[in-house]
């Protein structure tokens, strides 16, 4: 693969910061709610703090190709800690913040991170009760003060401290910084980013400012981004995406970015900043679809109808709009009253009006969710990506969107499919190595840089789009031979409201069989309204009425699967509906919310067999863990059923003879 | 100066006498306000009402004949006959219960967890609506009220004191008749609230809401009851007032006058409002009777007001209520 | 039509703090205004003037000014005509004294003369509370009426008793006395209606407005945690009585031009001031516009209908006028007890969320 | 001190190694009476600088009363209130406020037609220096304290994880929120002392009241094994 060579100069992050801090000086770089109102940084007064942090570290003794941890929710101040590092010649590597301890510390420990920078107290602590093992940390900053008075004070530093020694030192430290900073190449590791991995220990993804610079460069340029646009930063930071989004493309741009005030006020938060750009994975625009229509339900009959009117409008023609494709002048007359009337208003009260390019990626959308928000008019799209392309692998173009596809190959990206199937690519982004782990390397990355993604696909004839049916390694056979993609299955099952997860068995098997989640809030809100009592969780997963809707999705859904010769094997016959919820806690999920198959199979090994094995129902002890770190037990009888599947397409017209 | 003397004390009486009928009107506030907490700036428009309905009645007049004649172009004004005067009294009290009955059904019962504040707002709105109401129904011309009171000078009163002091006091028998009558309904009233089922109830209502509805009669019942005595208590004013100096819409403004009253008396106390109404009565005859030449008469217009506002700044909770141990 | 909030987000205490802080609002503030001096100066005629638009703006002066004292301070006042009555009277004194002084100061320095008379029958406010206060305020009522009636000094001894306006200028222009053209009478009046919104909006949503309104919601722990009550208590009756004056000033001055006290600032425009405070929604600026643009409207348009439309008496169309009044604040009372502005903020927060119902 | 333990003028070392020092507020010999009622009898305590200190007793014991004492809510017929070394003279409540004396109450006294925010800022109304005209026309130095204030409150709603009902009118809010903003406003007033409506399990020294009669002083160790303290609770008949 050639070299790109950095088409503009700026070969770092805070190469990057400097250009901002003076073209782009007195525009927004950084905006967070606190104390109630938008407090606002300038990409000049950004570069000030980011220096001030960085000679701060350099006067804790940050050495060159140290690690630093950056453990907590989006805040510009931790952003800043990350460029601040970067500046001083350190790795960031941001933490998902809601790891427990234990999976902290394996990361902490692997990396031999040497300061840790902590959104808040809870950090701290967690840091603090795993710090004995980790002689490497000699210094802990935290950003807020709140609750940390107490606190031994002998390596524990409050983030602005740290900050003012550096400026109160910028004599001393002002030429050590600007050495440091002129040492950055190309090829420096500009971040380590941890893979949450769907299987075994956490991987330390090491990209390189050309990675990270590159991607940002071309993403950028696909979607025409610029420093007029803005984002809300609240996807954990230590994912790629947000590194991608609130890093690299806002470096690249001058873009603004904006961190919301606390979980909870994120909606509010949003609304508030309006983004023009805007990335979510499918969970939340989900979430969003299933607010909008829960809040709908008790709307008046006037509006309702109205609603349902316009809302039908926009399905029919709203994506053809959004496309440019010809339509009636009556329908996009009508389509025009429905904007001023529904879809306005609906956009804007969600905050999603100025969005200009909307992203989401990670899993597959449900068609229907995709397409309602297609329908209002926003402009949104898939994309696939991973870690270890510096997210993009492929990109819808505006135009060319659709529910099924990823869209093309992104600029600068080569995609191959292997011969299993199996997706690789190329590209500028991708990851320099695997951080100690030069085996995992090699068996991702071949001499040529091709690497595989472990997703199965192909792409489609005509379009040139890629489809992504599964994971590579859980595509396998059904014991008749035909194949067996259980995730494409489990998505289908999810894009019911009603359904949280899934996880589907089958490889091997004469059937297909199903472990379901229901949606908590949608079916708890469908209980509401029905008058259905429940007490726990528990009992409502048990309640015959939920079990008969939940069957009815499973037999929509093996219907939609009969009409493809291909996968009509893949019919859920039997299921049953989970007791408790996945849980990242449990080892259930990941970080990232995606099921790991193998653990739960083996955790739920009686129902599992239940399953096969014709009970009609099964009692089962389940270990949870909850939320103070303690241990529990829960027991239930499960209800197993029966799914209607219907007869293969060819099979059918063979009895029809 | 004993000839000045006795012209107080003329005035002081004759004060005496008016003070009755306003304790007379008060008593009606201290009924409303006692059972349901509502002070009822109304009660003043009641006793107008009362006064223009029993003379409408009297006279039989047509009720509504503007507002037929108005939309009808018919001239109606009078049946043609006169009813005796038991028998619209009578009539009357059947409207003043029915007017409490509708003021609970379309007034209260929607209010019943209001601020106090709100629910006298609302009084004064039903105060607009009812002087309205009235001159709708009966005009809004000044009408003479005769139910047979005896009026003019009481001869055997001047006769007397003439006798006595060798002066005599020209008091007018219908203020007598007032004080007699007002007396009376006073006693009948306190008999009432003490010796019979409702009337404890009433006072149980006062205390607590809660434990009146577990005697077992309901509040709504209690509400209609004391509104509907008040207004016969506006009724018996409205008949003295009118009978006094004729019913007009000046007579609700003279029972604005219970208010002050009421402050000085304390809003739940009957012999309170009695006191009070003689205090104010006098005092009232007395300050102008002194002052008022001097500072250019008429007087009574504000005295009741400013005594009852003096006199609150250094005991606010009236002359008979309870000191308030404010906690936190 | 509904509201875009979408990328309207605050900078800095300002502008989070400001009147309108939505931008919808703002513009639509702008868009009354530009109406209010562009439009109506140049189609107003002296019905208009005389019927509507002059008395809205002068009883908007008089409710804003009560709202102070009972919506933002909790403190009930039926002595609103009299402190009107005041602000007329010291008018007609300063005009007549000192003829050459600016009209405008006069209505100020009236505004200050019924602040200190406020204060002084605001004074038992600190002992007497509620409703009891305002059987109190009725004496301020009565006794002002009285004086202003019965002591020759204040009507400079005029045999008939009144009161009459002279004319005088602003900038050349007469906006007292017969020969006012409309518009100057329209322009003087809207110059202080602005002026003693903006001042009320400033006074309460700063730290005064809030410790009227701790006394109001609650008084024990207003005065706990250092609210002086007298104090707070005192400048709501101070700032109340000078809008208040201001009103009475120019309903003297420029509308009325000749008063008979009794007549003009009876107990009855104690009802008006109190109902248009009602029925526009206690603690709300904005209230005590649309409250008083009803009380001064609505009898007008019964009025129209009534007599002009239906023929039917005078007299007749005016007890049904107080019945109709003296229902609707029962109504309201009952249906919607915090008045227009609630009703309008109602609607807003509808608006905000359309389509969602919450 | 007669009884208790053993604290010196210049203060103490808790269990837990905070530096408690010098008297704040003195209460000496305090007696308050209703009428014929006696609610609080000659009581005297201290409460130092730094030092949660807890007045506790069983219901109608008089810890209410004591409170309003110390606010100035109600006056004592005998005995003498000290704070910071000055024997305090016959102050309202609103003198007391502004001395440095904030409190919370036992049924939520917050002001229910106002939000969040601007019951927090009612804590800082006895630091407000502008006028009523300076106010009125909204001048440089009216905002400015606005502002001033409002980054103080803004602080304070932060630090108690308020930030989504900000604006939001208190009336509305769940119980627990209510006696979060109650707090908020009393911490706004940057008080010396704290008078908190609630049981606190902190305290460094407790003083126990039983029928307006002070019946032990000390740590909570101290108080717990005092037997007139068991007996109140329990329950005991007084003589």
């Amino acid at each position: 693969m050639a070299m790109q060579q950095p088409a503009s100069g700026w070969e770092s992050i805070p190469a990057l910061l400097e250009r901002n801090a003076r073209i782009h000086a007195a525009r927004p770089a950084y905006r967070e709610k606190e104390f109630g109102i938008w407090q606002s940084w300038t990409w000049a007064e950004a570069r000030d703090e980011i220096r001030a942090i960085a000679m701060g570290m350099l006067a804790l003794g940050l050495d060159r190709g140290d690690y630093v941890a950056i453990i907590g929710r989006n805040r510009p101040a931790l952003y800043w800690s990350m460029v601040a590092a970067q500046m001083c010649g350190a790795i960031p590597v941001p933490l998902y913040q809601d790891a427990a301890a234990e999976e902290m510390a394996y990361v902490l420990d692997h990396c031999g991170a040497r300061f840790v920078v902590c959104g808040d107290q809870e950090q701290v602590d967690k840091v603090l009760d795993v710090q004995e093992r980790l002689p490497a940390i000699t210094h802990i900053l935290y950003q807020d003060k709140r609750g940390m008075r107490k606190y031994d004070h002998a390596h524990l530093h409050w983030l602005t401290d740290v900050a003012a020694e550096g400026r109160a030192g910028h004599s001393r430290f002002e030429d050590e910084l600007a050495k440091r900073q002129g040492e950055l190449t190309y090829d420096h590791t500009c971040v380590m980013l941890y893979t949450s991995g769907t299987t075994g220990k956490p991987k330390g993804v090491i990209l390189s400012n050309r990675n990270i610079i590159e991607a940002s460069k071309s993403s950028s340029e696909f979607d025409r981004l610029n420093e007029k646009d803005s984002v809300v930063a609240y996807l954990p930071m230590a994912w790629v995406g947000d590194f991608i989004f609130s890093i690299g493309q806002a470096m690249w741009t001058g873009f603004c970015v904006s961190c919301p005030e606390s979980p909870e006020t994120m909606m509010t938060d949003l609304r508030e900043i309006g983004p023009t750009y805007f990335f979510a994975p499918p969970r939340i625009f989900e979430t969003m679809l299933t607010n909008v229509m829960i809040r709908m339900e008790d709307a008046g009959k006037v509006k309702k109808r109205l609603f349902d009117k316009y809302m039908a409008l926009a399905r029919k023609v709203g994506p053809a709009i959004l496309d440019g494709k010809p339509v009636s002048a009556a329908d996009r007359l009508q389509y025009r009253i429905g904007e001023m009337l529904i879809y306005g208003p609906l956009k804007n009260t969600l905050g999603l009006t100025n969005i200009r390019v909307g992203y989401t990626a990670g899993e597959a959308i449900g068609p229907e969710i995709f397409q309602f928000y297609r329908s209002l008019g926003i402009n949104l799209k898939q994309l696939y990506g991973q870690t270890e392309a510096s997210v993009f692998i492929t990109q819808q173009p505006d135009g060319e969107v659709r529910a099924d596809t990823v869209g093309v190959p992104s600029p600068g990206v080569e995609v191959r499919i292997g011969e299993t199937g199996e997706v690789f690519y190329r590209s500028p982004g991708t990851f320099v190595e695997y951080y100690k782990s030069p085996e995992s390397t090699a068996a991702t990355k071949d001499a040529e840089g091709w690497v595989a993604t472990g997703d199965a696909g192909f792409f489609e004839e005509g379009t040139g789009h890629l489809r992504i049916i599964d994971r590579a390694k859980d595509v396998g056979k059904m014991a008749d031979g035909s194949l067996f993609a259980p995730k494409y299955v489990e998505n289908k099952l999810k894009f019911f409201p009603n359904i949280l997860e899934s996880v589907v068995f089958g490889n091997g098997r004469d059937f297909c069989a199903a472990f379901i989640n229901i949606d908590l809030a949608a079916v708890g809100n469908w209980a509401e309204r029905n008058n259905i009592a429940y007490g726990s969780y528990q009992e409502l997963t048990g309640h015959a009425r939920v079990l008969d809707m939940i069957q009815a999705n499973v037999e929509e859904v093996n219907r939609s699967l009969a009409a493809d010769p291909q996968l009509a094997g893949m019919q859920v016959r039997r299921f049953l509906v989970l007791h408790k919820e996945l849980d990242a806690d449990d080892g259930e999920m990941t970080r990232t919310r995606k099921v790991r198959r193998n653990i739960i199979s083996e955790k739920y090994d009686d129902l599992v067999t239940a399953l096969y094995d014709g009970s009609k129902s099964i009692y089962t002890e389940t270990e949870v863990t909850y939320e103070d770190g303690r241990k529990g037990k829960i027991k239930a009888t499960l209800e197993i059923r029966d799914a209607q599947t219907v007869a293969r397409a060819a099979d059918r017209k063979v009895a029809a003879e | 100066m004993p000839e000045q003397v006795f012209f107080a004390l003329e005035a002081a009486a004759n004060g005496l006498m008016t003070g009755v009928l306003y304790a007379l009107v008060a008593l009606g506030f201290v009924l409303i306000f006692k059972a349901s907490g509502i002070f009822n700036f109304a009660q003043g428009v009641f006793a107008l009402f009362a006064a223009m309905t029993l003379v409408g009645f009297q006279n039989g007049q047509i009720p509504f004949a503007h507002l037929i004649n108005a939309i009808f172009g018919t001239s109606l004004h009078h049946f043609g006959w006169n009813m005796p005067t038991v028998l619209a009294i009578l009539c009357t009290m059947a409207v003043m219960v029915l007017l409490a009955f509708l003021v609970e059904r379309w007034v209260l019962k929607h209010l019943v967890n209001q601020e106090p504040i709100i629910l006298f707002m609302a009084t004064i709105g039903l105060a607009y609506f009812l002087e309205g109401f009235g001159d709708v129904m009966w005009g809004a011309d000044i009408k003479k009220l005769d139910v047979g009171l005896p009026q003019g000078m009481s001869s055997a009163i001047d006769e007397a004191t003439y006798s006595l002091f060798g002066y005599g006091f020209f008091i007018d028998r219908l203020d007598v008749v007032a004080a007699v009558v007002a007396a009376m309904l006073v006693v009948a009233l306190m008999l009432f609230s003490q010796f019979t089922k409702y009337g404890r109830a009433l006072r149980a209502v006062a205390d607590d809401h809660q434990a009146a509805l577990s005697v077992g009669i309901s509040l709504r019942f209690i509400w209609v009851m004391v509104w509907a005595i008040a207004g016969f208590v506006a009724l018996v004013a409205g008949m003295m007032w009118g009978t006094k100096m004729g019913v007009q819409f000046s007579l609700s403004l003279i029972a604005l006058k219970a208010l002050p009253v009421l402050m000085l008396g304390g809003f739940t106390s009957i012999p309170g409002a009695i006191v009070g109404g003689l205090i104010i009565g006098m005092g009232e005859q007395l300050f102008e009777f002194s002052v008022g030449p001097l500072v250019g008469g008429a007087t009574q217009n504000w005295f009741a007001y400013m005594l009852a506002l003096v006199f609150l700044v250094f005991r606010p909770q009236g002359l008979f209520g309870e000191k308030i141990i404010e906690r936190v | 039509m509904f509201y875009r909030e979408a990328g309207d987000f605050k900078t800095s205490y300002r502008d989070d703090a400001q009147t309108f802080p939505i931008a919808f609002d703002r513009l639509r503030y702008y868009l009354v205004l530009a109406v209010a001096l562009g439009v109506i100066p140049f189609m107003i005629n002296d019905y208009w003037a005389n019927a509507v638009i002059v008395p809205f703006l002068i009883w908007s002066i008089a409710a804003i000014g009560l709202n102070i004292l009972m919506g933002y301070a909790g403190q009930v006042s039926l002595g609103t005509g009299g402190f009107m009555a005041v602000g007329a009277y010291a008018t007609f004194k300063l005009m007549t004294s000192f003829p050459d002084l600016n009209i405008v100061i006069i209505v100020v320095l009236s505004g200050f003369i019924t602040a200190g008379v406020g204060v002084l029958f605001g004074l038992p406010s600190l002992r007497i509370k509620g409703f009891y206060l305002a059987v109190a305020t009725l004496a301020a009522q009565f006794f002002l009426i009285w004086l202003f009636n019965r002591v020759g000094w204040f009507y400079n001894y005029s045999a008939s008793g009144q009161i009459n306006a002279p004319e005088r200028t602003v900038l050349g222009i007469a906006v007292t006395g017969p020969a006012s053209p409309p518009w100057a009478q329209y322009f003087i009046c809207l110059f202080f209606v602005l002026v003693v919104a903006w001042m009320a909006r400033n006074l309460t949503r700063g730290s005064v407005g809030r410790s009227w309104m701790a006394i109001r919601d609650m008084d024990i722990a207003a005065e706990i945690i250092g609210v002086n009550p007298l104090k707070a208590k005192l400048t709501a009756f101070a700032v109340s009585s000078f809008f208040i004056g201001i009103a009475g000033s120019l309903f003297f001055s420029v509308y009325l031009g000749a008063v008979e006290v009794g007549e003009a600032f009876g107990i009855e425009k104690s009802f008006i001031a109190l109902f248009a405070v009602i029925i526009g929604g206690l603690g709300s600026i904005f209230g005590s516009f649309a409250g008083a643009a009803f009380m001064v409207l609505f009898p007008v348009l019964l009025k129209n209908i009534l007599v002009n439309g239906l023929n039917w008496p005078t007299d007749l169309a005016a007890h049904i006028q107080l019945m109709v009044i003296g229902g609707l604040i029962i109504v309201f009372l009952i249906l919607e007890p915090h008045g227009l502005a609630a009703l309008w903020r109602v609607i807003k927060e509808k608006l905000r969320l359309w389509p969602f119902p919450h | 001190m007669k009884d208790g333990m053993d604290t010196d003028a210049e203060g103490y070392l808790t269990a837990d190694g905070r530096k408690i020092g010098g008297v704040l507020m003195e209460m000496r010999n305090i007696t308050l009476r209703f009428g014929g009622v006696v609610a609080i009898k000659d009581i005297s305590f201290d409460i130092r600088e730094g030092e949660i200190r807890a007045i506790i007793g069983p219901n109608g014991a008089g810890k209410s009363s004591m409170l309003n004492v110390i606010n100035g809510f109600y006056h004592p017929q005998e005995g003498e209130v000290w704070f910071r070394g000055q024997k305090r003279g016959s102050v309202r409540p609103y003198d007391v406020a502004r001395m440095g004396i904030a409190r919370t109450f036992q049924n939520i006294a917050l002001f229910k037609g106002m939000s969040t925010l601007d019951n927090i800022m009612t804590g800082r109304l006895t630091m407000t220096k502008t006028g009523l005209l300076s106010q009125a026309l909204w001048w440089g130095k009216a905002e400015a304290e606005e502002t001033y204030h409002r980054e103080k409150a803004e602080k304070i709603i932060d630090f108690l994880e308020i930030q989504h009902i900000r604006k939001t009118p208190v009336g509305r809010l769940p119980y627990g929120l209510q006696k979060r903003v109650e707090l908020g406003r009393a911490l706004a007033a940057e008080p010396k002392l704290l008078l908190m409506g609630v049981v606190m399990d902190l305290s460094d020294r407790v003083v126990v009241m039983d029928y307006g009669r002070k019946i032990g002083d000390g740590t909570p160790d101290e108080v717990r094994a005092n037997p007139e303290v068991i007996n109140a609770y329990l329950g005991v008949a007084h003589d």
